[in-house]
């Protein structure tokens, strides 16, 4: 009955790839959920056994280091607290209901959330413009993520391959975030990824 | 540029960090109907020349209020735990009277 | 094309075959691929480049590189001309064009040179002790000549036009200069497995290495080693990148400049480039300037150091003279004699030492160079430029002789470029043995290396950058390379041995007449520093602060160890006890546009949408900045301006009913089974017993005692709430949660999320508010019994989860629906389309404002920290017999009948208006002092048909009906108005319950 | 005093004659009548008060480096009165007053430059509060005017108005008596005529105890031996914590960071001093041509007289913001100051809980401006043992008390935040 838009809906205008050789690649990732899940301080194992019933993942031990299954992606985001991220289907309403009130909470973030992708031999020159991070490969291998700041934003960039990255950014800041990606990455040509391509089920570059 | 290491996060720029201040006194407890108490946890400050206790969140990050020691005469950072490790009130922790 | 008269056939490192056409002042002039403007010019026969900055004396180059103080110009033309660029650093390039700045009007003829004949007025502090008189205000007089006088180049007012970026790196170790100390350094560094950045600020690598005779041993070497650099995968190296700061923490901060290659901003090449490198190790390896000597008329055009003269023949093959004269305290200026023999005239050197090493004495005299020991130099002839110098031998001044020249090269010793090691605070330490100050230490994982550190022959230089590259490696836990080193020519030359023999002087004697110049650029001189230890300015910092010593844009490069040496002299204490003024960042002054980088314009800082934002711009929304975020301001539908749409909009309001969005509200989701608790806590008053499915308006307290935020709350569930927030307060709101929860209430079982982002917000107000939900939701009930007011109920539509809660903030019967963002603007066209037979439209923040107002809701300028529940009248609302966030001084905070509280003002006079910020009185008090209190917020009520305020006022409700006067002197206004309640409309609340 | 004055000049220029000390090199003597600590603005504006306004010569002032070490000689120099709370108001403009004649009174120029203030408005909640406080500073006998956008172009032409500018300019709030003053001379100004009186400037004398009893303070050590005084008073800007500490004292002071910025000399460009008001963000050009400019504290305690970069970047960001055209200039030199920061903002000027100690402190981003006001007061208070009426709003009490809020921003009680 009502239609999802994304938050950079309309702002994907599909953009030539620039004969640049380095040319880079820029798009939303839609179609995904993310469900946050957070234990109280001694009910991580709980959770954890939890998790594992419902997604057959386990959670991850520290952050910056992902749990997976084959549809999902666990991120560490503070002591006790993860995001789950997966397709938009059944699982979500089973870890709602299954993570009992005493044991932790749950709370949906899918729409606060705008997940954004970068992809090319430069990407790790064009998020150094704004990303205090050192992505050098043997430190920031793929599929390492961290917690971190982006012109004053918080993001959560995770690394999908040795040359993507995605950005999981607030709503109502990804505009902004978008300005600042097509602009960092004005130096090394690139292009935009139409909208309907981007929609995949995630992060399955993995090289 | 000062760099704050996150117990949870490794190390950062401190602008992914809020200030939080002064972290060597303890809050009296909830509840407590001493106005004196209250003025001197909120108004009276060593604000040392050497190391001083004092709360970071990483709000660009993970979220964690941590206790930092540094150094306010050199900025150097020393230990940082997460502040909920502190004890009660924060009164406790690293570099502790 | 002809080469300019200076150009000499020394082989230098230009390309003849590529010449390049430039203008000064409008003339064209031409020079080659690998010049800089100054040695272009220089090879032009330019010798009065510039005029000096307070009595306007012609003035040459005096240095070739980053410490030159005199030639300074505007290069570039309209909106890319940079005032201030030095032309020894500025790379010429096909159309450059340079003006020459500060004379006028022209720098060969130039009136301000007057100011010479007033020159004992202008001495060290003259404006202190004058241009006070006849009035308070003469100042003001003197001054616009004065600032007039003052400033070199112009600042331009548009908009500039190029492109800039900032990026972070990170490596093992930086090393910081790429002279033979630098490139050993990285080298050793680099073998040994570490990541590796070199930064050089020169184009080429090679530091002193390039003032050497291309032809020559060092060459051979040096090219051999950046071709091993290169050759090193995890080594980065940095041309034009000059490091301009140390900061904590192991941060340095490097500038690339790509002025040379003009880049083009449209194709988002930068043309700077600002990087913050994190260094787990950092090699200085800066090496050392030249000094001048300091004596009477130094600054003569055709006086330059004995290093450029040599630079400007061996690099640029440009000779600055056809006859020279080299005047040196210390051996390095002979390498400037012997180089330049063979490309001029005549060369003769002018030592001031009493002996000169044997070796030099045979080569000067083997190829018939005469040196002259224990020289003085009594007076210098020539006014434009050097004619020549007057020499003497000896304190006695015996045996004067004029030496006919057109260049003088001098040298006064060396300076390492401490700088950067300085600026985290450890102070330079003075080596007597090297006449210099060094770095007096380091931080943990600096090392120093080469000429920095007094190690001024090429060997022991090279040798020291291979041992800090090592010492560097091993710091990163890098096991260092046993691969030696491509050794370095050995010493052939005498001054290139480990034993500088050095006589310092600070001031040659002998010269009474002329001015001595220390400080070129701010025409600082020994007359100067003298009164200044007179009257009283004799430490350092009083000396630099009194006379404007070493403050000009070269930072007093070549000044500063001068003055230092003659001021101790004058106070009779050695130089290791006089210490310095004070290193800042950054080393060479750096483009403030290169600093913001992107954040300009439009990216200066974020800007927050709501999910509506799209539509609210397809939708003829005015949008207005607040905080962060853009906010729809008014409709066009309602009107063309603001005064007239909101006034329909509200009308829409009160009469049908309207939609806003509302989603720029801090929302947090708050879950566990301690949450009730948990609200308990932070709000002044009772969450604990809040039905499942109600809302309830809540205030918190900061510690102090006084309004920290407000908004509702409401109980979805047993052990979940979801609050709402100001606007403003959401994010210190969340971290204040996070505060307490983390550090005072570890043990309460509660969870705070942000969910801002989450769902997407619009309030549905006005009469008609529950008629459009019907339409919306078709076969839902929302009659008063299943949601009444301040009730809450989730929705499910279409599979959508919503969520509704019957709030009031226009004091209509209103609701506030709450969507999943990304369905937001669905929902929102669902809303507008199903109400339109209601006449259902979107309204801005001006009309909520306006309706709040008429309701008496206090927001943004009321929620102020220095307010108090009693203030703002919510003091009944306060549980003072349960414990919550700031209790205990909320109870003391002040109060009294004299405090001002809020009220409502009505305006009493038709055709006037009150203003927001106007001051209240009582009527009939005289209208002065701080008055009784003032207006917070005013609208034109279309509802009461006049204007009305809410504000504070001494007292308070106990002064209702009283007539009082809004004064806004501003303006010149006063307004008679009345204390009303603040709630003008529907004070009982009827319409919220319909 | 040696006068100093344009025919002196002329005579000096001519005759070559040098010029006498501006400051005698003193001695410490076994005892005073009064010794202040701290040879910033403020302490030698007391002692130069204390002797010109109530006749006390035996009175010395130590500094633990030279005179203007501390902040005196790194502020931005920007003085007004446009100040809104009641106290403040009264304060700062009786201070603004006091400049005027100052350069006369001292027979030192310090170039006061009464070019104007102008605080602008980005948004309509903000020039309402910009109206209150031209309104409450008008109704105070203060200079004040309203401005509107147009009028705004008018006086700063190089602002930008464009339809790219992030937070456009609305209006402004304009204090044609505001300006700036030469930092340094104030410090030698106050000095030369301090010394003149016969006060003793003691410099390289660092304060590191005190002699007390019960019956209060009776001196201080120092560097250079002790030193007996009737009363001390501590003015040492931000080390005023340290300082009384050694009193045992703790304050309701934290010490941060204020970095201070200059660009290369340039034609004049900026001929009023201009506050941002999208943040705190302030510009003015100095005599010499350096637009002088500066932003918030670090935002950490610290006494390290040095900034973090960060900052610079933020500072340049809203340079640029402002003004477009400052992006070809060039950043010359930055610098920090180590200043007191209080839970609102407003300073202390007070006796102290030890009898014979008297405070003056915690003056935040303003105490450059209050100079004279605080000489005159603290002088009157020191003489008579009884707060100056200007000054009983700066008690040392006052948030115990809960008093009226000084707080001018409504920032908080969080010292760092304002
Ligand atoms: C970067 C910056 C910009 C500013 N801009 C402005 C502005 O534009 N307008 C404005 O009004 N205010 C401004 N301020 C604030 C203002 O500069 C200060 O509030 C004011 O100068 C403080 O008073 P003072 O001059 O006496 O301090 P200071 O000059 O700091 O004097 C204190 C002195 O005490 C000495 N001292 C310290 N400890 C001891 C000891 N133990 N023994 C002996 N001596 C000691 C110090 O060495 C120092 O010389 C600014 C401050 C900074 C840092
Ligand atoms: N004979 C003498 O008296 C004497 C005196 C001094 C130096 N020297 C000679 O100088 C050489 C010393 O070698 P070295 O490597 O120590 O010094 P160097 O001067 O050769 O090299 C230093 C390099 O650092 C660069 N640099 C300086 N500051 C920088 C900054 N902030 N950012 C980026 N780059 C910066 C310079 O451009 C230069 O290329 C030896 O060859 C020695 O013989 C001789
Ligand atoms: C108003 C003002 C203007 C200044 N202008 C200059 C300047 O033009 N050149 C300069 O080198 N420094 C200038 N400075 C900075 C001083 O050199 C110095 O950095 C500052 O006084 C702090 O001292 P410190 O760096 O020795 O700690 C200025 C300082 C102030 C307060
Ligand atoms: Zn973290």
């Amino acid at each position: 009955m009502f239609e999802h838009r994304t938050a950079l809906a309309g702002r994907l205008q599909p953009r030539p790839a620039s004969p640049a050789t380095s040319a880079l690649i820029v798009g939303e990732v839609s179609g995904f959920a993310l469900l946050q899940v957070s234990a109280f301080l001694d009910s991580v194992g709980e959770l954890d056994r939890i998790v594992r019933r419902v997604l057959g993942a386990s959670l991850p031990q520290r952050v910056g280091s992902t749990g997976r299954s084959p549809d999902h992606h666990i991120f560490k985001v503070g002591p006790e607290q993860f995001w789950v991220v997966g397709p938009q289907d059944a699982w979500i309403a089973s870890l709602q209901d299954g993570v009992p009130r005493e044991i932790g909470s749950t709370v949906s973030l899918s729409h606060g959330r705008t997940r954004l992708f970068i992809d090319g031999v430069s990407s790790r020159a064009a998020l150094s413009r704004g990303i205090a991070l050192d992505l050098h490969p043997e430190v920031f291998r793929p599929d390492a993520y961290a917690l971190t700041d982006l012109q004053h934003t918080p993001v959560l960039l995770h690394r999908t391959g040795q040359h993507r990255y995605e950005l999981y950014v607030l709503r109502t800041y990804a505009v902004w975030v978008w300005e600042w990606l097509t602009d960092a990455v004005l130096p090394f040509g690139y292009a935009v990824a139409p909208a309907a391509a981007s929609a995949s089920k995630g992060h399955t570059d993995r090289e | 540029m000062l760099a704050i290491h996150c117990p949870l996060c490794g190390e950062r720029p401190y602008t992914e960090f809020r200030y939080g201040g002064d972290a060597s006194k303890r809050r009296p407890a909830l509840g407590t109907m001493a106005p004196e108490a209250w003025h001197d946890y909120l108004f009276l400050f060593d604000n040392p020349k050497g190391p001083h206790r004092e709360f970071w969140q990483h709000d660009q990050g993970c979220r964690q209020w941590l206790l930092v020691v540094r150094d306010t005469a050199t900025n150097a950072v020393g230990e940082v735990i997460l502040a909920r490790n502190a004890g009660a009130g924060a009164g406790e922790g690293p570099g502790g009277r | 094309m002809t080469p300019g008269p200076g150009r000499v056939r020394a082989a230098g490192r230009i390309d003849r075959d590529r010449p390049l056409g430039f203008s000064l002042d409008g003339r064209a002039l031409t020079g080659y691929q690998g010049d800089t403007l100054a040695s272009a010019l220089l090879a032009g026969g330019a010798r009065v480049i510039g005029r000096s900055f307070k009595y306007h004396r012609p003035r040459g180059f005096l240095t070739a590189g980053v410490d030159d103080p005199n030639g300074l110009f505007t290069v570039g033309e309209g909106d890319r001309a940079e005032p201030n660029a030095q032309g020894t650093m500025v790379e010429l390039t096909e159309g450059l064009s340079a003006r020459s700045q500060n004379a006028w009007p022209s720098v060969r003829f130039d009136l301000g040179a007057v100011n010479a004949w007033f020159a004992p007025l202008l001495r060290a502090g003259f404006y202190y002790k004058t241009f006070m008189g006849p009035t308070r205000r003469s100042w003001m007089t003197y001054e616009r000549l004065i600032r007039r006088a003052a400033g070199l180049g112009a600042a331009r007012h548009e908009p500039d036009p190029d492109r800039y970026e900032t990026r972070y790196a990170f490596t093992d170790v930086l090393v910081i200069g790429a002279g033979p100390a630098g490139l050993g350094a990285a080298l050793a560094a680099a073998r040994s497995g570490a990541r590796v950045m070199l930064a050089e600020q020169d184009g080429l690598l090679g530091g002193t290495l390039l003032a050497d005779p291309v032809t020559g041993d060092t060459e051979v070497w040096r090219t051999r080693m950046e071709a091993e650099l290169r050759s090193l995968a995890g080594l980065q190296i940095l041309r034009h990148t000059t490091a301009v700061g140390v900061y904590d923490g192991g941060t340095v901060v490097l500038v690339t400049r790509r002025d040379h290659c003009r880049p083009d901003p449209a194709a988002g090449e930068a043309l700077q480039i600002v990087t913050t490198v994190r260094a787990k190790a950092l090699i200085h390896a800066t090496g050392a300037i030249e000094r001048p000597l300091v004596f009477g008329d130094n600054d003569r055009p055709g006086i330059m150091l004995a290093s450029a003269a040599r630079a400007y023949l061996n690099r640029y093959a440009v000779a600055c003279g056809r006859r020279a004269v080299v005047l040196t305290n210390n051996d390095s200026a002979y390498a400037a004699a012997f180089d330049l023999l063979p490309h001029i005239d005549s060369v003769m050197v002018a030592d001031v030492r009493r002996d000169v090493h044997p070796s030099l004495a045979a080569q000067a005299a083997s190829l018939g160079i005469e040196v002259q020991t224990s020289a003085v130099v009594a007076g210098v002839l020539g006014r434009a430029a050097v004619r020549g110098v007057v020499l003497g031998r000896g304190e006695g001044r015996s045996r004067l002789r004029s030496i006919a020249c057109d260049l003088v090269c001098m040298s006064g010793g060396w300076s390492p470029l401490a700088h950067l090691s300085c600026h985290g605070g450890i102070k330079p330490r003075y080596r007597k043995d090297r006449a210099a100050f060094v770095p007096g230490g380091y931080a943990p994982g600096h090392f120093g290396a080469g000429a920095l550190t007094g190690a001024f022959s090429l060997p022991t230089a090279v040798e020291e950058g291979w041992e800090a590259g090592h010492l560097a490696a091993a710091f990163c836990g890098f096991t260092p390379a046993a691969q030696g080193l491509q050794s370095a020519p050995q010493a052939a030359a005498p001054w290139d041995s480990d034993s500088h023999r050095i006589e310092p002087v600070w001031q040659l004697p002998g010269a009474r007449a002329g001015k001595a110049f220390v400080d070129f650029q701010n025409d600082v001189t020994v007359r100067d520093l003298v009164i200044a230890h007179q009257e009283g300015y004799g430490s350092l910092e009083h000396l630099k602060r009194y006379t404007t010593l070493g403050m000009g844009t070269d930072q007093g490069k070549t000044s500063n160890i001068n003055a230092l040496g003659i001021m101790a002299g004058l106070r009779g204490i050695g130089l290791e006890d006089a210490g310095t003024t004070t290193f800042r960042p950054p080393f060479t002054a750096v483009r403030v546009g290169a600093l913001a980088g992107r954040h300009v314009g439009r990216h200066f800082r974020p800007m927050r949408r709501s999910s509506l934002h799209d539509w609210h711009l397809a939708h003829g929304a005015q949008m207005i900045e607040a905080g962060p975020w853009l906010r729809p301001w008014y409709y066009l539908w309602a009107g063309a301006t603001v005064e007239r749409a909101y006034l329909e909009e509200m009308r829409l309001v009160r009469h049908a009913v309207g939609l806003s969005d509302i989603s720029t509200l801090g929302k947090i989701d708050v879950q566990g089974p301690d949450a009730a608790e948990f609200l308990d806590r932070v709000y002044v008053n009772g969450f604990a017993r809040l039905p499942v499915g109600k809302a309830r308006y809540g205030v918190m307290l900061s510690d102090a005692g006084t309004i920290f935020d407000d908004g509702t709350t409401t109980r979805l569930a047993d052990t979940r709430y979801f609050m709402t927030t100001t606007t403003a307060g959401a994010e210190e709101v969340l971290c204040w949660l996070e505060f307490l929860l983390q550090t005072a209430w570890p043990d309460l079982r509660v969870h705070v999320t942000c969910v801002t982002d989450e769902w997407a917000g619009m309030a549905i107000a006005g009469p008609r508010a529950r008629d459009a939900l019907e339409r919306a939701f078709p076969g839902q009930d929302f009659s008063n019994p299943t949601l009444p007011h301040m009730g809450c109920r989730d929705l499910v539509v279409g599979r959508v989860p919503m969520r509704l809660i019957r709030l009031s903030f226009s004091g209509e019967l209103a609701y506030e629906l709450y969507v999943p963002a990304g369905l937001g603007p669905a929902v929102w066209e669902h809303m507008l389309l199903s109400g339109e037979p209601l006449g259902m439209r979107p309204y801005g923040l001006e009309a909520l404002a306006a309706l709040r107002i008429e309701k008496g809701h206090i927001a943004g300028s009321e929620v102020d920290p220095r307010l108090s529940l009693a203030d703002l009248g919510l003091g009944r609302l306060a549980r003072y017999e349960k414990p919550f966030v700031g209790r205990e001084l909320a109870a003391r905070a002040a109060s009294g009948p004299e405090r001002a509280s809020l009220v409502g003002i009505e305006c009493l006079e038709p055709g006037k208006r009150l203003r927001g910020g106007a001051i209240l009185f009582a009527a009939g008090e005289p209208v002065r002092g701080h008055g009784r209190g003032y207006v917070t917020s005013v609208t034109w009520s279309p509802t009461l048909e006049k204007f009305i305020a809410i504000g504070l006022f001494a007292g308070g409700l106990d002064h209702l009906g009283e007539e009082i006067v809004c004064a806004f002197p501003l303006k010149g206004e006063r307004v008679r108005a009345r204390i009303t309640s603040p709630v003008f409309l529907d004070p009982k609340g009827e319409r919220l319950h319909v | 005093m040696y006068r100093y004055s344009l025919s002196r000049l002329v005579r000096h220029a001519l005759s070559d004659r040098p010029w006498p000390r501006a400051w005698r090199e003193a001695k410490p003597r076994s005892h005073y009548d009064v010794l202040i600590i701290g040879g910033g603005g403020h302490g030698l504006a007391t002692a130069y008060y204390l002797a010109a306004n109530h006749g006390m010569d035996r009175v010395a002032v130590v500094e633990r480096a030279h005179i203007g070490a501390g902040n005196v000689g790194r502020n931005t120099t920007l003085v007004r009165s446009n100040y809104m709370m009641k106290g403040n108001t009264e304060f700062f403009e009786f201070s603004l007053k006091l400049w005027e004649g100052l350069s006369h009174e001292l027979n030192f120029n310090v170039m006061l430059s009464q070019r104007g203030q102008i605080v602008l408005a980005h948004s309509p909640a903000q020039m309402d509060a910009l109206a209150r406080r031209g309104n409450i500073m008008r109704l105070n006998g203060i200079d004040a005017e309203l401005l509107e956008r147009a009028e705004v172009r008018r006086l700063l032409p190089y602002l930008d108005y464009s339809a790219a500018a992030r937070f456009p300019v609305l209006g402004g709030l304009l204090q044609g008596r505001a300006g700036t003053v030469r930092h340094d001379a104030v410090a030698w100004g106050y000095a030369r005529a301090a010394d003149s009186l016969g006060v003793d400037i003691i410099e390289g004398c660092e304060v590191t105890g005190f002699l007390q009893d019960r019956s209060g303070v009776h001196g201080v050590e120092t560097g250079r031996g002790r030193i007996l005084a009737d009363r001390v008073a501590i003015a040492v800007a931000g080390h005023s914590s340290h300082v009384a500490g050694l009193a045992g004292l703790r304050l309701p002071i934290e010490s941060h960071l204020l970095q201070a910025f200059v660009t290369e000399p340039i034609k004049p460009f900026v001929n009023h001093v201009i506050s941002f008001g999208a943040e705190l963000f302030y510009i003015s050009q100095s005599d010499k041509g350096g637009l002088v400019f500066g932003g918030h504290i670090d935002g950490f305690n610290s006494y390290t007289q040095r900034g973090q970069f960060p900052k610079v970047r933020q500072v340049a960001e809203c340079a640029v913001a402002l003004i477009p055209g400052m992006s070809r200039l060039k950043l010359l030199r930055h610098w920090a100051g180590i200043q007191d920061m209080t839970p609102d903002g407003g300073p202390f000027v007070c006796r102290t809980p030890i009898r014979h100690l008297y405070l003056n402190g915690g003056w935040c981003y303003q105490g450059f401006k209050a100079t004279p006001a605080v000489g005159w007061c603290l002088a009157a208070t020191i003489a008579r043992d009884e707060e100056h009426p200007l000054v009983r709003c700066y008690a040392l009490d006052r948030f115990a008390r809960g008093a009226e809020s000084l707080d001018e921003y409504g920032h908080g009680h969080w010292p760092y935040r304002h």
